[in-house]
């Protein structure tokens, strides 16, 4: 039978994988992938916590995180396009016009 | 023996056999779908469309898979290999996969998810994948164009496609497609009667997720050569074209179990009008005889052999109607044969209307498309499952009748409507981003 | 037997596809794989009794998210974006911090527990406690969850709008 | 108010009707047609006629003070205050219409000559451009003058004194585009100021002494403080409105504005300079006759005043050659005979004359309108002539005008000026007004004269129109010879409703008008008011010296006519010779005693002066040592403090910021503003974290 550390362990998995992505890559898309990665971990976290409890909450949270991450993901994308046509670069180290 | 028990009692064995069932029958279907709309078409054009293989171009799908079968796969020079190979896969395979939860019949199905109307949308939803990574990856403008344009435009009209269905949800009162069914022979109303609004609505959503005319802006010959299949050719693109005609028989089907009453006859409810149950096979029957009478006039012996054949076939499924008619009116068997065969006629009768206002109605320029999309169909949609829900809380608590409940809902949403469709001209709207 | 070895192929489908999101040079194809990944997850949403919520990730994520992401990619498409390079000078001790911390975690789950060992162990409750998975999770989320729900809607609106005016040619 | 005082209750409407027509032409008037603009203008001043008659009517039947009096609205109402008396007043001017024998005849005859003057517009200037203009401005005028004259204050009939002033000045300028017009209206409008200034000193005066500016109010309020005859504060009233009045009837020394005034259209003249405007001085002198009664010195200013004006304008038109010009020195010279008439305290006198002036000279400039109007827009009489069998319509109505200002009976004229004679005549102390009364006399002659010079030089002898406008001579349309005869007749039965008694009560008809004015002007309980008023003093037998007197004046007229016959028609080279012999006296004439030069180089000129000195001072010492000199300055310390900003408030600012920059450098290289470096410092923040989490949770 099935234990939930196995899950546990999958979502670390993604989770770390996601964390990696976020802090090396320089594509701003493939970062908003990553950090998508990363709620998906959470996700699968909280729905197998939920299924070990017994409790739909955890789904419920899940849901919620996939409605931030809907937002998120729009909102991102959208200043990733606005950026892009002011300065036509994807690579997050360009994008550095605020400390100088 | 045992072993023969063992493996047809197993619960995996029916959905099994129905997959494979569909997995073969399916091209079929199409091939013959596409033949049904080249002579609609060269009907409505006043031609006779394909008339050389077969009588009456009866073996032209045979002879089209042939020829594609044997066409030479061109990749184009600088195009993504991998994902202009796995493209069509992906949406043909969305297709397949949202047949799954299709029940053509009582229990007639392959599986019977709770979630099922949720499922055949969302996997059907992953159809555009297929279509723009095809046109990303063959490394063309006309294709990227096309892709783009599609993914806008199934995006688009997905919002107000999946509002209509929830109307239909909030009617029926679960997911399962099946209990779908079951609802609307319990209410004696197929609920397209109930909330045609929401019916007509996602009709037209539904041709425009399928890129039929006269929403096809994605593969528009005059613009776009072919849209994002430019670059396919062979086999590939049989694939696509086999993915489209699927994804239309999804729709047709959602649209038939949601609102048309999936398997059941018409007037299911009344066992007074049970001699409809003689209509199949007699149909059949007749379909026989003229084959039968038409087989002499063939030209050539092969021709009147193939006559023959389809004759013989057709009176086959007459004989199995009618055997099916012999057995209890409770046994799942006939059910599933009856079924099949009202599911298939309204699917049928579904894509045949695609097919008439394709030949009837001109192109679409894409700014009114999506005009149309999000100014006009999504608000009417909403206002329309807001309308069905306050309506079905009259019958719940006024203890209203379902009619009048549901005349006032779709009065209320026909206003709307109206004063949406007066309202004057607004300026072209040419969408930066998808839905933006 | 049956459930090990469906989760280990999704399990695997899903971490190989995430890294290979995180790796591939291409934005299209890291989309390709990271969506590959999403439906795995999907997958093993199913199998923990979840279908509401595997479908509603294929229909938002996969459908919708993705879409969107993929859309993105092609309009800001840059062949230079392929030639550059992909990693910032961080990428070891990134690498190596990151590490770092999921062996933290791994010592947390499995030597470092100390109370309440069931944490990570079989499920207690019967799976079907879960199901009808659709009418639990409605009924929660409408009687219990009610005003997480309207903030979620409110920022789902506030997102919409931001997106559009993002969208404009001219903020 | 009942029924039966229907005209008595809505007199209010008697200016209103006017205004509102006024209204519509300057607000949408661009927009009607000429026919509608005649329609609703000469309608509306034809029903406030109606009103006005109406009125007139129904106040006969009145049993007499107090007058009805119409109070629209508390207009200013400005509390209480202490007059110079000391007692308590409380001061309100409503916007109230007071309708008492004066102002009937007043409306009767404005209205009236107004109306008739309208239709004679119509027809006048009917080619014009501006034709609603031109219509909006005359109903604006009636407005004001029938506000002036109804008013129940003085301040509302300061309100009507300043609006008739503006419209002169409009209507004068009508023709805006000619300089000469434009000028002339300017100047009537400043000359008017002058009186206006009087006028007002005047109203604050009388607040200030009575405590009150109610008509009805004043003649109570100076019995009720106990005047006795020749009180200062009084007579200094009587003065500052005399001014007043001088400036607005053209009187020494502010008539020069009246002649330029004849720029404006002929209907204006008549109208504005010759009917109505002009004798408002003399209805205001009339109107507050009850402070003049207990001021004899003021009286005699008037008197002399008049005279003299009477005199000199007559001198001036007898060698003037512009025809309108004459007719307007004759319009100051007739003011003056109305002055005189009120200096002498025969205020019916001068309101008779008024009356019938108004009716004979409006005469006159119409008829002088149409001369204009055949011979298409000539003005100066030495081109004239002959013209009377080509127009005769005019023609004839101008003789009846001419005989009738000339005094010949039994037309108005000689009624109202003999009154004005006999009454001057009869005039204690004797010497002085024996000596006005020859200068009317001679006055007469003289006017008699210039009018008959102007009357054959147009209309008699031989033609001296150049060919081409010879040509088209023609009699003026029906709508402008209409009421030339209409006021024809009245100047000749005008004078009838007057008839001195000496020879109305043989004809049994006694002097109605006198008796119908009688209470406006005797006050019961007003100390000498019995001794003042020339009523009386005209004994019950009438006395031989008021026949003789009459026999002269007639005398002198036809001497005059006779002069004019012999100079003018029979021996034109006498004229000629004595305009040689005398041309010292002709050119004195003809410049009008150079007094338009005088006035220029004594006032005109230096306030021009006086602007261009205070120009060159603006410029020099404000411009150039003030301003500029200012600015100077703040060039040069701002100068300064540039440097001292640069080199040591930024120079300090600038060593701070470097010291900062030195200490910060290394911090800087931390801020790399890379999202991702952040990102894995707080993850790196995680791992530490967590590093002392597990290692307390494992001790």
């Amino acid at each position: 039978m099935l234990s939930t550390g196995h899950y546990v362990l999958l979502s670390l998995a993604l989770f770390t994988i996601g964390v990696i992505g976020v802090l090396t890559r320089r594509n701003v898309i493939i970062i908003l992938m990553s950090i998508e990665l990363i709620l998906n971990a959470v996700n699968i976290n909280l729905v197998a916590f939920s299924r070990h409890l017994g409790q739909v909450d955890g789904q419920i949270f899940a849901i919620f995180v996939i409605t931030a991450a809907a937002a998120e993901a729009a909102i991102g994308l959208g200043i990733i396009i606005a950026f892009f046509r002011n300065r036509p670069t994807v690579l997050a180290d360009e994008m550095d016009m605020l400390k100088w | 023996m045992a072993t023969l028990e063992n493996i047809v009692h197993h619960p995996f064995f029916l959905p099994i056999l129905y997959g494979v069932v569909l997995v073969l029958v399916l091209p079929l279907l199409i091939g013959y779908l596409v033949l049904l709309e080249r002579k609609i078409m060269a009907d409505m054009q006043a031609r006779l469309g394909p008339m050389r293989v077969g009588p009456h171009g009866l073996l032209q799908p045979l002879a089209d898979g042939v020829k594609l079968m044997l066409k030479e796969d061109i990749t184009p020079t600088e195009a993504d290999r991998w994902i202009f190979w796995v493209a069509p896969i992906v949406t043909f395979t969305a297709g397949m996969t949202a047949l799954a939860a299709v029940p053509f019949g009582p229990g007639f199905q392959v599986a019977d998810l709770n979630v099922g109307l949720l499922f055949v949308v969302a996997v059907s939803a992953l159809g555009i994948f297929g279509i723009v990574l095809g046109g990303w990856a063959s490394n063309s403008h006309y294709s990227l164009l096309g892709a783009l344009r599609s993914a806008a435009q199934i995006v688009s009209y997905e919002v107000a496609g999946g509002m209509a269905l929830v109307s239909g949800l909030l009617l029926g009162g679960s997911l399962s497609l099946r209990r779908l069914v079951e609802a609307q022979h319990g209410e004696g109303a197929w609920f397209v009667f109930l909330a045609p609004v929401g019916f007509f609505i996602y009709f037209v959503a539904s041709v425009a997720e399928t890129n039929r005319a006269p929403f096809d802006l994605p593969e528009a010959e005059s613009e776009l050569v072919a849209g994002f299949m430019t670059e396919y050719s062979g086999f590939r693109w049989v694939i696509f074209m086999m993915a489209e005609t699927a994804n239309m028989i999804v729709v047709a089907s959602v649209a038939t179990v949601l609102f048309l009453g999936g398997w059941l006859r018409p007037f299911a409810s009344t066992r007074e009008l049970d001699f409809l149950d003689y209509l199949p096979p007699l149909l059949f029957l007749v379909l026989a005889a003229y084959c039968f009478w038409r087989t002499p006039k063939q030209p050539v012996g092969i021709q009147k052999g193939v006559m023959a054949l389809f004759a013989l076939i057709c009176l086959g499924l007459a004989g199995a109607e009618g055997w099916a008619l012999t057995l209890p009116a409770d046994s799942a068997l006939r059910a599933a044969i009856h079924g099949g065969f009202w599911f298939l006629l309204k699917v049928f009768l579904y894509l045949y209307s695609f097919y008439w206002i394709r030949f009837t109605f001109p192109r679409y320029r894409f700014d009114q498309l999506m005009r149309l999309g999000w100014q006009f169909l999504i608000p009417v949609a909403i206002v329309h499952v807001l309308a069905i829900g306050s309506a079905l809380l009259l019958r719940q608590r006024a203890g209203w009748g379902l009619w009048p409940a549901m005349g006032l809902a779709t009065l209320v949403t026909l206003l709307v409507a109206a004063w949406l469709a007066g309202g004057k001209e607004r300026p072209a709207y040419l969408p930066s981003e998808p839905g933006g | 037997m049956m459930d090990l070895v469906i989760f280990y192929v999704l399990a695997g489908i899903a971490v190989v596809g995430a890294v290979l999101t995180v790796t591939r040079r291409n934005a299209v194809h890291s989309a390709v794989f990271l969506i590959t990944a999403l439906m795995a997850t999907a997958g093993i949403f199913l199998q923990l009794r979840a279908e509401f919520l595997s479908v509603v990730q294929i229909i938002l994520y996969v459908g919708g998210i993705m879409v969107l992401f993929v859309f993105v990619v092609m309009l800001v498409n840059l062949d230079v974006a392929l030639r550059q390079v992909q990693f910032n000078r961080q990428k070891w001790v990134a690498g190596i911090v990151v590490l770092g911390l999921a062996a933290q975690i791994v010592f947390i789950l499995t030597i470092g527990r100390t109370q309440d060992p069931g944490v990570l162990g079989v499920p207690p409750t019967p799976a079907d406690q879960l199901s009808p998975n659709t009418e639990k999770i409605g009924m929660r989320l409408f009687e219990n969850y009610m005003l997480p729900f309207e903030i979620a809607s409110i920022l789902l609106l506030v997102a919409m709008i931001g997106a559009v005016i993002m969208g404009k040619r001219r903020i | 108010m009942s029924e039966a005082y229907f005209f008595l209750h809505n007199v209010w409407l008697v200016p209103l009707l006017p205004l509102v027509t006024a209204a519509i032409m300057l607000l949408v008037g661009r927009r009607l047609t000429n026919a509608a603009v005649s329609l609703l203008c000469v309608g509306s001043v034809f029903a406030s006629f109606v009103f006005s008659a109406g009125a007139f009517w129904q106040l006969r039947g009145w049993p007499g003070p107090p007058w009805p009096e119409r109070v629209l609205f508390e207009w200013v109402p400005a509390g209480t205050f202490h007059t110079g008396a000391g007692q308590l007043a409380n001061f309100t001017a409503e916007w109230g219409y007071l309708l008492d024998p004066l102002s009937a005849v007043m409306i009767l005859v404005v209205s009236g000559v107004g109306f008739l003057i309208h239709v004679y517009s119509i027809g006048y200037m009917g080619h014009e451009g501006g034709y609603y203009r031109f219509f909006g401005y005359m109903n604006l005028f009636m407005f004001a003058m029938l506000t002036l004259v109804l008013a129940n204050n003085m301040l509302l009939m300061f309100v009507g004194w300043e609006g008739v002033g503006l419209c002169s000045y409009l209507l004068i300028g009508f023709y805006f585009l000619r300089k000469s017009a434009a000028d002339a209206g300017k100047k009537a409008f400043l000359v008017n100021r002058v009186g206006d200034a009087g006028f007002l000193l005047g109203i604050f005066l009388t607040v200030a002494t009575l405590g009150t500016i109610r008509f009805s109010e004043l003649a109570p309020a100076v019995h009720a403080m106990g005047f006795e005859l020749g009180a200062p504060v009084l007579t200094a009233i009587g003065l500052l409105l005399f001014v007043g009045a001088t400036g607005k009837s053209a009187q020494i020394p502010l008539y020069t504005w009246l002649p330029d005034a004849m720029e404006g259209p002929t209907p204006v003249s008549a109208l504005i300079h010759a009917a109505t405007m002009v004798t408002a001085g003399v209805y205001m002198v009339v109107r507050h006759n009850m402070i003049y009664q207990l001021a004899p010195l003021a009286l005699e200013v008037v008197a002399i005043i008049g005279a003299l004006t009477a005199l000199y304008a007559a001198s001036m038109g007898l060698v003037q050659t512009d025809i309108k010009r004459i007719l307007a020195y004759s319009t100051i010279s007739q003011l003056g005979y109305m002055f005189l008439a009120c200096g002498v305290a025969a205020y019916t006198a001068g309101i008779f004359h008024l009356m019938t002036h108004a009716f004979f000279k409006a005469l006159l400039f119409l008829a002088a309108g149409s001369v204009i109007h055949a011979l298409s827009g000539e003005q100066d009489i030495r081109r004239m002539g002959a013209l009377w069998s080509k127009i005769p319509t005019t023609a004839w109505t101008f003789r009846v005008a001419a005989l009738a200002i000339a005094g010949i009976p039994p037309l108005a004229g000689f009624f109202s000026k003999d009154e004005i004679l006999w009454k001057t005549w009869s005039r204690e102390p004797a010497p002085f007004f024996k000596l006005l009364w020859l200068i009317g006399a001679v006055t007469a002659g003289m006017t008699a004269f210039y009018m008959f010079r102007l009357l054959f030089l147009t209309f008699r002898g031989s033609s001296r129109v150049p060919p081409e406008v010879e040509r088209h001579i023609h009699e003026s349309p029906r709508s402008m010879t209409i009421p030339l005869v209409a006021l024809a007749v009245l100047s000749i039965v005008g004078g009838w409703v007057g008839m001195p008694a000496a020879i109305g009560d043989y004809l049994g008809l006694g002097n109605y008008f006198e008796h119908f004015l009688e209470p406006v002007i005797t006050h019961p309980g007003a100390p000498a008011a019995a001794a003042a008023t020339g009523a009386e003093t005209a004994p019950a037998h009438h006395d031989p010296a008021e026949y003789l007197l009459m026999l002269v004046s007639v005398l002198m007229a036809l001497g005059g006519i006779w002069l004019a016959r012999l100079l003018y028609l029979r021996r034109l080279e006498l004229a000629e010779r004595l305009a040689g012999n005398w041309n010292w006296l002709y050119r004195l004439l003809y410049r009008k005693y150079y007094v338009d030069e005088l006035y220029d180089a004594l006032f005109v000129n230096r306030t021009k002066d006086l602007g261009s000195t205070l120009a060159a001072f603006d410029s020099r010492v404000i411009d150039g040592w003030g301003v500029d000199g200012s600015a100077w300055v703040t060039r040069l310390t701002s100068r300064i403090s540039i440097w001292w900003d640069t080199w040591i408030v930024d120079g300090l600012v600038n060593l701070g910021a470097r010291i900062v920059w030195f200490f910060s450098y290394p911090v800087r290289l931390l801020q790399t503003g890379l999202v991702q470096s952040y990102a894995l410092l707080f993850v790196l923040g995680i791992l530490l974290i967590l590093a002392y989490y597990l290692r307390v949770m494992t001790r």
